[in-house]
């Protein structure tokens, strides 16, 4: 963050670099389009200036010329697209492996929970060089997730997870904007983001207090809420394993599979009848009004934790 | 333009023997609509509605015996009803497409 | 167009019975149905709302001379943006040119008497009052504060503003502009006069007519949306409200599905007024004429299939994301077509620097500037940095107010003298072009940095290293302002203490320049009957002279 | 379009164009309704494809016999319409109004019909809102399908409603005498209006009542 009258700005990410690249393609063309254009303009009303004796001379057209003009921008404006969706491709495609950290948006503040339990509220601490995958809800309105070193931003939504991912290159601390309309306090719905070295990292990581790891508060939801009277291995055929449900191919009973990512995980807590289980009747109730976000997000954790591990048995 | 239709008159068999098709084709979709078919069952009343709907704008409304101008425009209402929804569920259709990593 | 109606009269007779004398009193103003006093009506009413839109710019760009959120409250800021957007949009730019120009040219252009529907063409001014008033009533009475788009969940559940009057008022505006544009493609289709074929109609014509297409195409979803919000804050029915099962991202479909459109509604016009003055001050045939008048309807067609580019990073569909990214770069090949044909025109041309040809040069390379950003939006990987940044305020602000508004003034410039029968100070209006010019690209030049840089709009207070820029901004902004008081004022004094204007005084082609200024109540003593193709300016005929023309 | 009134309005070269161009102005209108609709179309073709159970369920809830007959009743409306422009045509002015009437009294009825539909969703509290009270499928989704209903049917009502006003006019233009052979494009296109709202309830009938029909 600098002071002064900054053009440009930082950039932090292996993303951005790309975007910049992309910027600098697009101001190329433009550049030349909008002063062809001007210099054209400025010539021809001096040259061509109305005075005695100078007429206009009257030329209804020129069909190869047209098709000149409209080619060229086409083709070159073909290549913008293909450039742009190539990158946009990559940043709805995170790596397999990047570290995940959940992002709760509510008016007007971002609550971040990392993996290892860490939570943070406008602050956002993040490895240098590691793939970092966002996993974001929002409570209330849309907000969107903005971070201009990163050239990222991504719209938050109520009721659905949205995803995201970067991979930090410099590190510093940058901006956290909410770049959403979202009510009153929408310009103060910012905070910062530290980019750490691994091991200064690891350092902040060890040093933050934690209560208590996502899976683990999952793990206490689950029995809390007496998940585990329908989900466990003792339960009998009341409901479905969940070990190993996480990232797999669930058949439903009105015919269809769905991938079980956490959208789905999240709708058969909050309203478990919209996709049923094949196999299975519509037994479970809704713990919509009974769980936060964040709270399902911790469940989302644990069932996640379960990997194929019998349900109710923790792995860690 | 309708001043056609006019100069056409039309005979009035015409307008019944469309409103007996009218009244068929609602006892057909009610039918239909008493058997399950599945995924089919949504394509085939709307088949059946869109029938029923041409023939209102051909007979009923004249357009059969209309100029061009007006086939142009009560198309054009179709196509973007169709611009309309079409890309709307190509949102939708498309959402879960992209594969999920963890 | 030559038209075989005797040769018009002498500018002597500026004093026998014109529109304007046609009846006076209150009266025979506010029930009128001749469409060129419903156009001053227009007129009148559009300055009104552009005033109170530009009031809150003023008071939005105060706000951010400096970092931290001192002049106003953020909840007074987030209404005066809303506001500003809403008036700007609705109330003054969407029905900115056909509203007057429009209304007062489209019977002329054409050789008719009146539009189809004179009764509904003045019901059209009562809806658009009375949308305008409620609208105000809303913002006198604590405003609204959803931002333009009114986007949900936040105003269908979470505002706790006059949302609901507000958007009662755009319905209402709605119909109002949905009446001009079915009045238009009705006249232009069943009202031309006889030897007036498609293919001698000038330019603007085509312009009000792919308008026109796009209104009464794109405004009835605006309305339905707006109703289902309205029904959403009042019976909870949950269409937009994920809390109830609904999906938010579909009323931003509804809405982009008229607003990206509208957005063609607000420079469609400013494009046909730019082709009639380039052709005037060339004394020229406009080069590739087909092409203009077709591209104005491939940007009407093109436009209703690209508003998912508005939603790249809100949710949609990566699919349907591409699909949307590639049409938005076909739209831009009809727009290309226009600017390059416009600049062929001036080529071996007879250039007069009058004021519209200032306007419409500005409006050409202020419109390249702001249809260029648009490829940087439509770009799906830069818009994932650039989007709900100050680089699209800039990019909308370069069309709209560089480009539409500039084709706006251009145009009252142009059809000044055939409107009020005078000519205005020709020294003082190309001053104030200047200014304009000056102050706009100030304003919103600095917008474009920003935006890179990553400042998010609608924000009320913002990180330090932002401020140079906004304060290069907000002084534009004072110069753009006293720039747009300048033709107000002068255009104004110009009705009393200028010189009366010849039927013709740019010596220009088209049929309202065959009439006197300003025209009868009918326009024509007798229907014209057309016989050339429009702009029929003859190689080696008498060049105006400058001198008529102060 | 009141713009039909006298014989001739001036800005117009005959009665041929006059008529010409207040049908266009209709049917240019009738576009207009299309997307008007087309906004709900679409909003209940996104949320049909999320949730096809619940809106089967929701739908099961209809009434189909009087979903079916106000669908005949509006068809034999849409019949007395162009009974009524062929009378005119022919200068038949007793049964041009005779069949006003007609239509008028089917529209009122397709009214009174569908009130009472609304009645019994009131007292079955599925109408949305606070009371809402849905059993059998998930609530949620269903008080979309209920929302739709309502939203989807009640603007079609309100057309109705303006159609029947619309008739009234004509009506009393008809008995001042002022329909004839020559100038009847009133008639005309109140009738298209008419067919139009037709074809609308021609589609929300399948869409909304026949859904569920089968179980
Ligand atoms: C009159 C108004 C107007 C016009 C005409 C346009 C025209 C265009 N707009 Fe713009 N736009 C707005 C008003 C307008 N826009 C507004 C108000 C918003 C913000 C709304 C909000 O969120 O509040 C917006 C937002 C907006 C976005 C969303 C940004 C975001 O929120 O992230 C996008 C994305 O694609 C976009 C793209 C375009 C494109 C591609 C064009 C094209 O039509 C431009 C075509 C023109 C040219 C390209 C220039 C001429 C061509 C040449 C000189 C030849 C060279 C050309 C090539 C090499 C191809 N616009
Ligand atoms: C037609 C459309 C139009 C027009 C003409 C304008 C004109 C102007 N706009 Fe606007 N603008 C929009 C449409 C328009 N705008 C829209 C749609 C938005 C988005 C809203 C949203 O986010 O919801 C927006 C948002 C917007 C913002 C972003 C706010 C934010 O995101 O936080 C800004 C900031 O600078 C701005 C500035 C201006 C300025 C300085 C002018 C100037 O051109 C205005 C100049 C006019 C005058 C100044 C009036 C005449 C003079 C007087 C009344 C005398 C008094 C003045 C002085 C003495 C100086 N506009
Ligand atoms: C009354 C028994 C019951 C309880 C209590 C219950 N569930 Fe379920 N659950 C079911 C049944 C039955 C199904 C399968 C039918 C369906 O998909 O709705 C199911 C399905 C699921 C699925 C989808 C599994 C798959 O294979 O697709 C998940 C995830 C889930 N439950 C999680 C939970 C969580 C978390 C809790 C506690 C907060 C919980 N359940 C409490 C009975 C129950
Ligand atoms: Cu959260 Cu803006
Ligand atoms: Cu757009």
């Amino acid at each position: 963050m600098k002071e002064g009258l900054p053009l440009f700005p930082d950039a932090a990410s292996t993303w951005a670099r790309d975007v910049d690249h992309l910027y600098f393609y697009l101001l190329g063309v433009s550049g030349f389009f909008a002063l062809l254009i001007c210099v054209l303009i400025v010539v021809f009303a001096i040259r061509y200036r109305r005075s005695k004796g100078h007429q206009a001379v009257q030329i209804p057209g020129n069909l190869p010329l047209e098709l000149f003009w409209m080619g060229v921008p086409l083709v070159l404006a073909l290549s913008m697209f293909a450039w742009g969706a190539k990158l946009f491709v990559e940043v709805s495609n995170p790596p397999a492996g990047a570290t995940e950290i959940h992002v709760v948006g509510k008016q007007w503040m971002w609550k971040i929970q990392h993996r290892g339990g860490q939570r943070e509220i406008d602050e956002l601490h993040v490895p240098l060089g590691e793939p970092v995958r966002l996993v974001m809800i929002s409570q209330d309105v849309i907000h969107s997730f903005f971070v201009p070193a990163f050239r990222l931003k991504r719209d938050v939504l109520p009721g659905r997870y949205s995803t995201t991912w970067f991979q930090a290159t410099r590190p510093g601390t940058y901006h956290l904007f909410c770049a959403e309309y979202c009510g009153t306090k929408h310009s103060h719905m910012v905070g910062r983001v530290h980019v750490l070295e691994p091991a200064e990292y690891e350092r902040w990581l060890a040093s933050t207090p934690v209560l208590e790891g996502p899976v683990d508060a999952g793990h206490r939801l689950f029995e809390a809420l007496r998940c585990d009277t329908c989900h466990s291995p003792t339960s009998g055929p009341r409901g479905p394993d969940l070990a190993g449900l996480y990232g797999r191919q669930v058949a439903l009973a009105g015919g269809g599979t769905v991938l079980a990512d956490e959208g789905y995980l999240r709708q058969s807590i909050l309203d478990p009848h919209a996709l049923v289980t094949e196999g299975f009747e519509p037994l479970m109730p809704s713990y919509a009004g009974q769980v936060d976000e964040d709270q399902v997000l911790q469940l989302i954790a644990y069932l996640k934790s379960l990997g194929a591990a019998p349900a109710g048995g923790s792995r860690r | 333009m309708s001043s056609r239709a006019e100069e056409h008159a039309v005979p009035l068999r015409v307008y019944v023997v469309v409103w007996l098709g009218l009244l068929v084709l609602t006892g057909a979709t009610v039918a239909c609509a008493q058997v399950d078919m599945g995924v089919l069952g949504t394509p085939i009343a709307l088949a059946i509605a869109g029938l029923k709907g041409a023939l209102v704008v051909l007979y009923f409304m004249h357009v059969r015996w209309s100029g061009a101008l007006v086939w142009v425009f009560a198309g054009a209402g179709l196509v973007w009803l169709v611009i309309l929804i079409g890309f709307t569920l190509s949102d939708y259709l498309t959402r879960d497409w992209v594969p999920v990593y963890g | 167009m030559t038209s075989q109606s005797p040769s018009p009269a002498p500018a002597v007779h500026a004093r026998r019975e014109n529109y304007l004398t046609a009846g006076y009193g209150v009266k025979s103003w506010l029930l009128t149905t001749d469409h060129k006093r419903i156009a001053l009506l227009y007129l009148i009413s559009i300055t009104l709302f552009f005033m109170i839109g530009g009031f809150f710019a003023v008071l939005m760009r105060l706000e951010l001379i400096t970092p931290a959120g001192d002049l106003v409250k953020a909840e007074t800021y987030n209404k005066l943006f809303t506001m500003h957007g809403v008036i700007m949009v609705f109330f003054f730019l969407i029905p900115s040119i056909p509203a007057t120009l429009g209304n007062f040219l489209v019977p002329m252009m054409i050789g008719a008497k009146d539009l189809a529907f004179p009764r509904l063409n003045l019901l059209s001014w009562y809806l658009f009052v009375l949308g305008g008033v409620i609208t105000l009533w809303a913002v006198i009475s604590g405003g609204v504060d959803t931002g333009w788009t009114f986007y949900t969940p936040y105003s269908s559940v979470y505002a706790n503003t006059h949302v609901i009057a507000t958007a009662l008022g755009i319905f209402i505006a709605g119909f109002s502009s949905i009446l001009t544009g079915l009045n238009f493609i009705v006249t232009i289709h069943k009202m031309r006069a006889p030897g007036l074929r498609w293919s001698r109609l000038p330019l603007f014509i085509w312009a009000m007519y792919a308008t026109s297409l796009v209104i009464t195409l794109g405004t009835p979803v605006l309305a339905i949306t707006i109703v289902l919000v309205a029904l959403e804050r009042l019976f909870q029915i949950g269409i937009f409200d994920p809390a109830l099962g609904g999906d938010p991202v579909l009323f931003q479909h509804l809405f982009w599905f008229y607003s990206h459109p509208a957005v063609y509604i607000m420079v469609l016009p400013s494009m046909g007024v730019v082709s009639e003055i380039v052709a005037a001050f060339t004394r020229k045939r406009p080069f590739g004429y087909g092409f203009i008048a077709g591209s104005s309807l491939a940007i009407a067609v093109l436009g209703f299939l690209v508003w998912g580019h508005h939603m790249f990073v809100s949710g949609q569909s990566v699919y349907a994301g591409l699909v949307f990214s590639l049409l938005s770069y076909l739209v831009a090949i009809p727009s290309a077509v226009k600017v390059f044909n416009w600049t062929a025109t001036l080529y071996k041309g007879s250039v007069s620097l009058q004021t519209p040809m200032l306007y419409a040069l500005g409006f050409i390379g202020l419109f390249t500037i702001g249809g260029l950003t648009g490829l940087f939006l439509a770009c799906m990987g830069l818009d994932v940095h650039v989007h709900d940044t100050y680089f699209v305020v800039a990019h909308f602000h370069y069309i709209m107010v560089g480009g539409a508004v500039m084709g706006y003034l251009g145009g009252i410039h142009y059809w000044w003298p055939k409107i009020s029968g005078r000519l205005y100070p020709e020294f003082l209006a190309k001053l104030s072009a200047l200014i304009l010019f000056i102050g706009f690209n100030l304003t919103f030049f600095p917008q474009f940095v920003l935006g890179y840089l990553g400042m998010p709009r609608r924000y009320h207070a913002y990180a330090d290293e932002f401020a140079v820029l906004n304060v290069m901004s907000t002084a534009g902004a004072s110069i753009l302002g006293a720039g747009y008081l300048l033709p107000l004022a002068y255009l104004l004094w110009s009705l009393k203490y200028s010189k009366a204007a010849e039927p013709n005084p740019w010596q220009a082609t088209g049929l309202e320049w065959k009439t006197p200024s300003p025209p009868p109540k009918d326009n024509f003593e007798q229907t014209p009957v057309v016989t050339h193709e429009s702009y029929d300016y003859l190689e080696g005929a008498d060049v105006a002279t400058e001198a008529q023309v102060v | 379009m009141s713009e039909t009134g006298g014989p001739l309005a001036h800005q117009f070269a005959d009665l041929a164009q006059q008529r010409e161009a207040s049908t266009l102005g209709m049917w240019t209108f009738l576009v207009t309704e299309v997307m008007f609709f087309g906004g709900l179309f679409a909003g209940y073709a996104v949320y049909r494809h999320a949730f096809p159970a619940e809106f089967m369920a929701g739908s099961r809830t209809l009434d189909v016999l009087l979903g079916s007959v106000n669908t005949v009743v509006l068809i034999c409306s849409s019949l007395t319409v162009v009974l009524a422009v062929h009378c005119a045509q022919l200068g038949q002015t007793r049964a041009v109004n005779a069949w006003i009437v007609a239509t008028m009294v089917l529209g009122a009825a397709f009214l009174a019909i569908k009130l009472v539909e609304y009645g019994h969703k009131w007292h079955e509290n599925l109408v949305p809102g606070p009371g809402f009270l849905f059993e059998g499928a998930n609530e949620t989704p269903a008080r979309l399908f209920f929302g739709f209903y309502f939203v989807m049917t009640g603007m079609h009502a309100v057309h109705m409603v303006v159609g029947i006003g619309l008739w009234a006019w004509v009506l009393a233009r008809s008995m001042r005498g002022l329909v004839t052979p020559e100038h009847h494009s009133h008639v005309e296109i109140v009738g298209l209006y008419w067919h139009f709202v037709d074809i609308v309830w021609i589609f929300l009938f399948p869409l909304l009542y026949l859904l569920g029909a089968h179980e």
